[in-house]
C-alpha cells in the first residue's frame, strides 16, 4: 500500500459521487423513481452504500446536504494529498481538537483516529487490515478500534508522516496512551491540550492558557505565523453553524421528533472535515430549516413515530441501524453522544475571548463532554433528556474502548431504573465489525422492543 | 524471635495492620489515598495518618462487578470489592486523583454506593509536566488543604508542613539507602521483601515508618539472599502489589534487583526542598518526581531511568508487567518492546490479572526466559 | 552411561533413555492422577523397554507441567528449552518449532547454535490446542485418530468464527445436526484450530526450516493445513515429534553430566 | 379471529435436548422433551407431534411458534426470543416477584435479573470461561456407570468432594478424566463437579448484582441436590421455579407467542 493510497482511492470515488449528486433534483428523481424501475446495478450500489452511511436520501435537500459533505471531503483529501506531494507539513490532531486553529497556520490537519473509518470506507477488509496490523504488534481486541486503527494505518503507510502531533488529555486513557506511542513511532514533537476535570471559571482560564500555548508551540515548530484573522473568520462561521445545530437539537423535545439524528451525527464529522467554510453552515441551516418546518407543522421524520430512543454512547459504525429502526418499528433516536450539539456561541470580540470560547468548546465537544470528569456529567445530561425529551427507552452501545463507561454500568442503570425507562445494554465496537455484527445488534433490538411491549 | 522481615510479613498482609489500629486507639484519623501524586506530607501535617490504598486480602470481584464490569482493571475491582465488603470502614477519609479511567470511576462508584467515610475528595493532577500545569496542580493542593481543614477543623500550618517535610524526606532517604544496597553482587534483600516493606511503611504514621526503616536497613548489613545462578533483573509495571507473585518469580531464579513500579523506588525519588514556602516545595517535588505513564510529555525521562537503572544495578534483563485492560501500562510495555530492540536488552512482557493464582503458564514463561538468558552466558 | 528425559505433559507423559550414541528406548502413557504417579509409571515403562534399572541412569531431567516434584529427577527445564534442544538434535536445520500439545501451543525460534532465541505461548485458553481438537472430535462421535484422515477427505469447509472452544463445539453441533457431511465438518474443525495456531505465530517470524512437535503433529490434516497457511513444508524429525520434549530433556541431562565431568 | 387466548408453542432448542411447551395463554396444555441427535429435523417434528397429541390439538390450531435456545434459528418458527427474555417472562407469570434467575443447561449458564415491574433488566449470557458442564456431568457419570437418576444420592455420599483447579470447562474435563483413570471415588468426583458448576453459577449471579432469592432452572437444576449446593456456595436462598426446570424457557417462549 503506497503512502496515502487510501485517500487517493476515496478521492476518486468521491469525485464520481459528486458528479452524480451535483444536480440534486435530477439525482433525486433518478434514485426515487428510475432506479427502482430500471434496477440500474450502479444506482443500486450507490443507494445501498448511501444507506450504509445512514444518509439515505429522501428529499432533494438531503442530496444537497450530501453533495456538500462530499465537497468538503474532497477539499480535505485534495489538501492532504497535495501536502504529501509538495511535502508541506501535516499536523496530526486528535478529533476533539478545533481544526480551524491548525488550518490558520495554512497547514493540513489529519485525524489519526479516523483512519479506520476511511479504511472501512474503501472496503471492509481494507479497514480490518489496519486493526490486524496493530494486533500483530500486540494490541488486544478490547482496545479502542480508532486508536488501534491509527497505529495500524501508520505502520501500513496510510497516514502521512506528521510534522507535529496535537493530542488532548481527555476523554480517556486510550488517548493518553496512544499519543505517547504515536509520538515515539513518528518522532514528531507532541503538544498536549491538558483538560481540567471540572468546568469552574479557573478551569476554563487554565484551559484557555493551554490553547495559547498550542499556538506558540505550532509557531515555533512550523516556523509559520498564526493567522488570527483567518481563525476569527473561521470561528464566526463555526458559530453560525453551531447556532443552527443547537436550535435544531432544542426542538428534539417536540413529539413527533422533527429531525433525523444521522444528519446531526454527520455534522459532528463534517464540522471537522472542512470547518469554517460556509458549506458546513449551509448544511446546518438546511437541517435546521427542515426540522423547523416539521416542528411548526407538528410533523415527524418517521411516518408513524412509535418509539423515542436515547442511544448512548457513540452510535455503532453501521449507521444504517437507525434508519432500519425507523422503517421497521417507527423508532427514532432523540440523541446520542455526538448528535446532541450543545456548543455555545464563541465571543470573537478579542483574542482572549476567542481562546476562552475555543477552550469551552473543546470541553463541551460531543463524546468528550460526557466521558471526562465525574459521572455527574454523564447522569446530568441523561436526566435532562429523560425529563424534557420524553424518551420511551434507552440503549447503551457500550463501545469496548470506553472502559470508563463500562465502569459506571450500575450508575447509569440506576438512573433508568429510578425513572422506569426500559434499557438495553449492548456490547459493540464502533468501528470493528468483527465484534458484534449488524445482524446481532438488529436481533437484540427487535427482541428488546417486543419484550418491552414497545413494538 | 521475630525478625524485622517477619514483622513486615504480617504488617503487609493486613488491610488494617496493628500499627494503624493502635494509631486509631490514640484518636488519630486515617486518610486513604490512591497514588503517587497525593502528597503524604499534607496528611501528616494535618495530624493524620496517610494510608496508601491497596487490595491485600482480596475476596474476588463479584460485589464490585455489579458496579464495574468484566472489562475493567482487576486491581480496581478487587479494591472496590473490599470497600463494599466493609474492609475499609476504619478510614476517616479518602483522597482520589484522576489517575486512570478505572480508579477515577471508583470515586464515582464509592459515592454512589453510599458507603462511608464522608470525606471523599478528588485531587486534579494535570496529564503534562509544564509550568502552567504546576500552577494548576498547586491550586488543587490548596483546595485539598482548605477542605481538610474545614472538614476536620484542623489547621495545617507552615510549621506543621515543614516538620512533615523533614520526616518524609527522612523516610525517602532511608528507602533510597535501602535500595542502594541492592547494587551489591551479594544481594541483601529480595524484591518480594521490598514490596512487603513498602506495603507496610505506606500504612502507618511516618515516625513509626522511619524507625522500622532504620531497623530494616541495619538488618541488611552482612545479609546475602542471592542464589547461585540467580539472574539479576529489573521489574517495571503498574499496580504490581502481590508479594506472592514476586516470590514465585524469585523461586524460578529471578533476582529482581531494581524496579519501576508505583509501590517501588519511584516512591522515594528526590526529596521535597527544605527551603522555600513548604506548599510550593511539596508541589514542585510531587509534580516533577519520576512520573508514571499518565504524564504524556515525560516518556523519554522514564525510559532513560530504566536504561540508567539497569546499568547501575547490573540488571541483565527487564520484566514488564501489566494488568489486563490497563491502557496506561499497555502503552508503556508496547514501547518497552521498541526500546529493548533499540538498546538491545532482553525483555519479557507479562499480562496478568490481580489475585490470579493459576500461574502454570506464567511460571513456564518466566523460567524459559531465564533459561534463554543463561544460554547466552 | 544412560541418561533419561521425562516430559510430564497435561495429557500424556513421555520418557526417553539415551546412551552415548543415541536413543535407546522411549515410552508414552496417558497422564495419571498426579504428576508423580505419571512420572514413575512412564519411567518404569521406558526402563522396561531399555532393559535397565533406575540406578543405571546417570542423570535424569524432567520437563513439562509436572516437572517440579519428581524425586528421581536431578534437574528440571521448561518444555520450551527442551523442545528447542530436542528438535535441533533430531534435525539441526530446524530454526522454528511449532509445538501443539494437549493444553498449550507454543512457537519457539532457535539461533544457529540451536539455542532458544524467542518464544510465544498461548495463555490459559484451550483454543488452538490438542484438547480443542478432542472435544470437537467428540461432538462428531469420532476418535482423535480418525479426525485427521477424515478431514483430509473433506471438501469445502465452513469457517468457524468463534475463538472459544466451547462455542466452536456449538458451531460443530449445528453443522452435525444439519447433516453436513462428516469429512467436511472435520476439515472445518482442523481449519479453525489451525487458524487459532496461526494467530499465535503472527508475532514470531517463521523462518525457513520449521518443524512441528507435540501430539497434534500426529493429526495429518492439521499438519497439512498449517503448511498451506505458512506456505512452507514442515521439515521431518528423525524420531516421533511427540517425544521431542523428552528427547531434549535427556540430551540436557547428558550435556550437564559431560560438563560436570570436564570441569 | 383467534380464540380469546391464542394457543402458542414455545420451542427451546438446547444443545442436548429439545423442549416443547404448548400453552393457551398462561395455561400449559402439554410439554415434551427428547434428546437431539444427528437426525435433527425428525426429532423436532416427532417431539412437536407428541406434544400436539398430548394436548389433543391439530397443528393448525397452534396460532404461533416462538423458538429459543442455541438452535432457535435451525427450526421453522414465527419468531425467536433469547433464553434470558423467555426465562424472565416465565418467572413473571408463575412466580411474580422473582428478581434473579440462573439457568444451568448442558453447556451454558445463563443469568437474568428482573426489576420490580417484571421487566427483564440485565442478562449475562454464556460467559465463555464460566461455561457450565451439565453435559460433562453426564459424560463422567457415564464413565463411572452411575445412572443420572442416582446423581443426587451419589453426591450426598461424598465426604471430600474433589475441587477442580482449571477455570476453563475444556481443561476441567481433562482434569476430571485423569482423576477417573486414577481411581478417585466416583461420589467425590460427582460432588466435585456439582460444586464447580455451582461456583461458576455463583460468579455469574454475583456479576448480576443478585440479592435476596435466587431462582434456578435448566437441566442441572433437575438434580435435587443442586439447589442446596448452590445455596451453600452463594449464601443466598435458592428456590427452583414452580415448574419443571427443563421447560421454563420453552414456557416463556410460548407466553410470548400467546400475546
Ligand atoms: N494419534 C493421534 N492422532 C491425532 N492427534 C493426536 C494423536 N495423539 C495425540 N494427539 C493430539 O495430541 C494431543 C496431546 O499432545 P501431547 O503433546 O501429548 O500433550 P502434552 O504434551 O501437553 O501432554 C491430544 O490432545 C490430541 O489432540
Ligand atoms: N434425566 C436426565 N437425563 C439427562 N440429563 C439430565 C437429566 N436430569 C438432569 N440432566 C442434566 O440436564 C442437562 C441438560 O439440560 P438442558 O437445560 O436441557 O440443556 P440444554 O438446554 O443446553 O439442552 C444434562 O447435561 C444433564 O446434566
Ligand atoms: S500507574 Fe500511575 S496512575 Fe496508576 S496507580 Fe501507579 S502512579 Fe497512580
Ligand atoms: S493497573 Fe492500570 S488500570 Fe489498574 S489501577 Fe493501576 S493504573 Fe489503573
Ligand atoms: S472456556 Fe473457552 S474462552 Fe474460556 S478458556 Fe476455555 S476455551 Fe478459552
Amino acid at each position: 500500500m503506497s503512502s496515502a493510497e487510501m485517500y487517493r482511492i476515496l478521492l476518486k470515488r468521491l469525485k464520481k459521487a459528486e458528479s452524480m449528486t451535483g444536480k440534486p433534483l435530477l439525482t433525486y428523481i433518478l434514485l426515487k423513481y428510475i432506479i427502482p424501475l430500471v434496477g440500474l446495478v450502479q444506482g443500486k450500489g450507490l443507494k445501498s452504500s448511501l444507506g450504509k452511511l445512514g444518509l439515505d436520501v429522501k428529499t432533494p435537500t438531503d442530496i444537497k446536504i450530501l453533495s456538500n459533505d462530499i465537497r468538503m471531503l474532497i477539499e480535505n483529501f485534495e489538501g492532504l494529498i497535495s501536502s504529501v506531494e509538495k511535502s508541506e507539513p501535516i499536523v496530526w490532531a486528535e478529533w476533539s481538537v478545533t481544526w480551524e486553529l491548525i488550518r490558520s497556520f495554512g497547514v493540513q490537519p489529519v485525524c489519526p483516529e479516523r483512519a479506520i473509518l476511511f479504511g472501512l470506507g474503501v472496503n471492509k477488509n481494507y479497514g480490518i487490515k489496519f486493526l490486524e496490523e496493530s494486533e500483530k504488534m500486540g494490541y488486544s481486541n478490547e482496545t479502542c478500534s480508532c486508536q488501534k486503527g491509527a497505529i495500524g494505518a501508520y505502520m501500513l503507510g496510510q497516514l502521512p508522516q506528521p510534522a507535529l502531533l496535537v493530542a488532548s488529555s481527555h476523554p480517556c486513557d486510550s488517548g493518553v496512551s496512544i499519543y505517547q506511542t504515536l509520538q515515539y513511532l513518528t518522532g514528531a514533537p507532541l503538544y498536549v491540550l491538558d483538560t481540567p476535570y471540572w468546568r469552574t471559571e479557573s478551569d476554563l482560564k487554565y484551559h484557555a492558557g493551554v490553547f495559547r500555548g498550542l499556538i506558540e508551540f505550532c509557531e515555533d515548530h512550523l516556523g509559520r505565523k498564526f493567522d488570527w484573522d483567518r481563525f476569527t473568520a473561521a470561528i464566526e462561521e463555526m458559530n453560525r453553524a453551531n447556532y443552527y445545530l443547537r436550535e435544531t437539537c432544542e426542538m428534539g423535545r417536540a413529539v413527533p421528533l422533527p429531525y433525523y439524528i444521522r444528519k446531526l451525527d454527520a455534522m459532528w464529522f463534517s464540522q471537522k472535515e472542512s470547518p469554517g467554510t460556509s458549506l458546513a453552515t449551509q448544511n446546518a441551516k438546511m437541517i435546521y430549516d427542515k426540522a423547523k418546518k416539521n416542528f411548526d407543522k407538528g410533523k415527524g421524520v418517521a411516518k408513524k413515530e412509535k418509539i423515542r430512543v436515547i442511544w448512548w454512547d457513540v452510535p455503532v459504525g453501521f449507521a444504517d441501524i437507525s434508519s432500519w429502526m425507523t422503517e421497521q418499528y417507527g423508532a427514532v433516536v432523540i440523541a446520542d453522544y455526538i448528535g446532541l450539539h450543545l456548543m455555545d456561541q464563541i465571543d470573537t470580540s478579542s483574542r482572549e475571548s476567542i481562546l476562552e470560547g475555543v477552550a469551552r468548546a473543546h470541553i463541551y465537544h460531543g463524546m468528550t463532554r460526557q466521558c471526562h470528569g465525574p459521572a455527574e456529567f454523564v447522569t446530568a445530561e441523561l436526566e435532562t433528556l429523560i425529563n424534557e425529551y420524553s424518551p420511551d427507552c434507552f440503549m447503551f452501545s457500550r463501545h469496548v474502548g470506553c472502559k470508563h463507561n463500562w465502569a459506571i454500568g450500575k450508575i447509569i442503570r440506576d438512573v433508568c431504573r429510578r425513572t422506569g425507562l426500559p434499557s438495553l445494554f449492548l456490547t459493540t465496537d464502533i468501528f470493528d465489525p468483527r465484534l458484534a455484527s449488524r445482524q446481532q445488534i438488529k436481533q437484540e433490538i427487535s427482541e428488546f422492543f417486543k419484550a418491552e411491549g414497545l413494538a | 524471635m521475630t525478625t524485622v522481615f517477619d514483622e513486615i510479613g504480617i504488617l503487609s498482609a493486613a488491610t488494617e495492620n496493628s500499627v494503624i489500629a493502635e494509631a486509631r486507639k490514640q484518636g488519630k484519623k486515617i486518610i486513604g489515598y490512591f497514588c503517587s501524586y497525593v502528597p503524604e506530607e499534607i496528611i501528616t501535617a494535618a495530624g493524620m495518618v496517610p494510608y496508601r490504598m491497596r487490595a491485600v486480602e482480596p475476596h474476588g470481584t463479584s460485589r464490585a462487578d455489579a458496579y464495574y464490569s468484566s472489562m475493567n482493571c482487576t486491581f480496581s475491582r478487587s479494591c472496590f470489592d473490599k470497600v463494599l465488603n466493609g474492609d475499609f470502614d476504619f478510614l476517616d477519609g479518602v483522597i482520589f486523583m484522576n489517575n486512570c479511567d478505572h480508579t477515577r470511576r471508583m470515586h464515582d462508584n464509592w459515592r454512589h454506593s453510599g458507603k462511608g467515610p464522608e470525606f471523599i475528595h478528588m485531587l486534579y493532577v494535570p496529564h503534562v509536566i509544564t509550568s502552567d500545569g504546576e500552577g494548576k496542580y498547586r491550586e488543587g493542593l490548596e483546595k485539598l488543604v482548605r477542605e481538610l481543614e474545614k472538614h476536620y477543623n484542623v489547621s495545617i500550618t507552615g510549621t506543621a508542613l515543614t516538620e512533615a517535610i523533614k520526616l518524609h524526606n527522612k523516610k525517602r532517604a532511608l528507602l533510597r539507602r535501602i535500595n542502594e544496597t541492592r547494587k551489591s553482587p551479594e544481594l541483601p534483600v529480595k524484591a518480594s521483601e521490598m514490596l512487603r516493606l513498602m506495603l507496610s511503611v505506606t500504612a502507618m504514621p511516618v515516625e513509626h515508618a522511619n524507625s522500622l526503616l532504620e531497623r530494616f536497613l541495619d538488618a541488611l548489613n552482612g545479609r546475602n539472599v542471592s542464589e547461585p545462578g540467580g539472574m539479576r533483573m529489573m521489574l517495571a509495571g503498574g499496580c504490581v502489589e502481590e508479594p506472592e507473585h514476586l516470590e514465585m518469580m524469585e523461586s524460578l531464579g529471578a533476582a529482581i534487583v531494581a524496579d519501576y513500579i508505583c509501590l517501588g523506588s519511584r516512591y522515594a525519588d528526590r526529596d521535597v526542598a527544605a527551603e522555600g514556602a513548604p506548599l510550593s516545595s511539596i508541589t514542585e517535588r510531587y509534580y516533577r518526581h519520576l512520573s508514571c505513564p499518565r504524564m504524556m510529555n515525560d516518556t523519554r525521562r522514564r525510559f532513560d531511568y530504566i536504561l540508567d537503572t539497569m546499568k547501575d544495578y547490573r540488571a541483565r534483563a527487564l520484566v514488564a508487567e501489566k494488568l489486563k485492560f490497563c491502557m496506561l501500562f499497555f502503552g508503556e510495555t508496547f514501547l518497552y518492546k521498541e526500546e529493548s530492540k533499540k538498546h538491545g536488552y532482553p525483555l519479557l512482557v507479562l499480562e496478568r490479572e490481580y489475585g490470579d493464582r493459576t500461574e502454570g503458564q506464567q511460571k513456564t514463561r518466566i523460567q524459559a526466559f531465564i533459561e534463554q538468558l543463561r544460554n547466552f552466558d | 552411561m544412560y541418561y533419561a528425559g521425562c516430559d510430564i505433559g497435561s495429557l500424556t507423559a513421555k520418557a526417553v533413555i539415551l546412551d552415548d550414541n543415541g536413543i535407546l528406548a522411549s515410552s508414552l502413557i496417558r497422564v495419571k492422577g498426579t504428576a508423580l504417579r505419571s512420572a514413575s509409571e512412564v519411567m518404569d515403562r521406558v526402563l522396561e523397554n531399555a532393559g535397565i534399572r533406575l540406578d543405571d541412569i546417570a542423570l535424569c531431567c524432567s520437563t513439562g507441567y509436572g516437572r517440579f516434584d519428581i524425586p528421581f529427577s536431578d534437574m528440571h527445564l521448561t518444555e520450551i528449552s527442551c523442545h528447542g534442544i530436542g528438535a535441533h538434535w533430531l534435525n539441526d536445520s530446524v530454526r522454528t518449532i511449532i509445538d501443539i500439545g494437549g493444553q498449550d501451543c507454543k512457537v519457539i525460534s532457535l539461533d544457529d547454535r540451536g539455542l532458544v532465541a524467542g518464544f510465544v505461548m498461548n495463555d490459559k485458553c484451550a483454543a488452538g490446542t490438542g484438547r480443542n481438537l478432542e472435544i470437537l472430535a467428540r461432538a462428531l462421535n469420532i476418535t482423535i485418530e480418525e479426525l485427521g484422515p477424515l478431514a483430509l477427505q473433506g471438501g469445502r469447509s465452513q469457517s468457524i468464527e468463534n475463538t472459544c472452544s466451547i462455542f466452536m463445539e456449538l458451531e460443530v453441533l449445528r453443522m452435525y445436526y444439519k447433516k453436513m457431511p462428516i469429512p467436511d465438518i472435520a476439515s472445518s474443525i482442523t481449519e479453525a484450530v489451525a487458524r487459532r495456531v496461526m494467530a499465535l505465530t503472527r508475532s514470531v517470524p517463521i523462518n525457513d526450516s520449521v518443524c512441528i512437535t507435540g501430539g497434534v503433529s500426529k493429526n495429518s490434516a492439521v499438519v497439512a493445513m498449517l503448511e498451506t497457511m505458512i506456505e512452507k513444508k514442515f521439515v521431518g524429525l528423525s524420531h516421533d515429534p511427540q517425544l521431542a520434549g523428552a528427547v531434549g530433556a535427556a540430551l540436557y541431562a547428558r550435556q550437564k553430566s559431560a560438563r560436570e565431568h570436564v570441569c | 379471529m383467534f380464540a380469546k387466548r391464542a394457543i402458542a408453542a414455545g420451542m427451546d432448542i438446547g444443545t442436548r435436548f429439545v423442549k416443547i411447551c404448548i400453552a393457551e395463554g398462561a395455561n400449559i396444555l402439554a410439554t415434551e422433551m427428547s434428546a437431539i441427535d444427528r437426525d435433527f429435523d425428525r426429532v423436532i417434528a416427532e417431539t412437536f407431534n407428541a406434544a400436539l397429541k398430548a394436548a389433543a390439538l391439530k397443528e393448525k390450531q397452534v396460532a404461533a411458534r416462538v423458538a429459543t435456545g442455541f438452535g432457535a434459528d435451525l427450526v421453522r418458527a414465527d419468531r425467536i426470543m433469547s433464553e434470558p427474555r423467555c426465562l424472565a417472562r416465565a418467572a413473571a407469570e408463575i412466580a411474580p416477584g422473582t428478581r434473579t434467575i440462573v439457568d444451568v443447561g448442558a453447556l451454558f449458564i445463563n443469568g437474568v435479573t428482573i426489576d420490580e415491574n417484571g421487566r427483564m433488566e440485565d442478562s449475562v449470557k454464556n460467559d465463555t470461561c464460566a461455561s457450565g458442564s451439565g453435559k460433562f456431568l453426564e459424560m463422567i457419570s457415564d464413565a463411572l456407570d452411575i445412572p443420572l437418576s442416582e446423581i443426587s444420592e451419589t453426591a450426598a455420599r461424598s465426604s471430600s468432594p474433589y475441587s477442580l483447579a482449571s477455570t476453563c470447562a475444556v481443561f476441567a474435563e481433562s482434569e476430571i478424566i485423569t482423576q477417573v483413570n486414577s481411581g478417585r471415588p466416583g461420589e467425590d468426583l460427582i460432588a466435585g463437579i456439582l460444586n464447580s458448576i455451582a461456583a461458576k453459577t455463583a460468579t455469574l449471579a454475583g456479576r448480576l448484582n443478585a440479592s435476596g432469592t435466587l431462582s434456578v432452572t435448566g437441566g442441572v437444576a433437575a438434580f435435587a441436590v443442586f439447589p442446596g449446593i448452590l445455596q451453600s456456595v452463594t449464601g443466598m436462598t435458592v428456590r427452583p421455579l414452580p415448574l419443571d426446570p427443563f421447560f421454563c424457557a420453552a414456557y416463556g417462549a410460548a407466553l410470548y407467542g400467546a400475546r
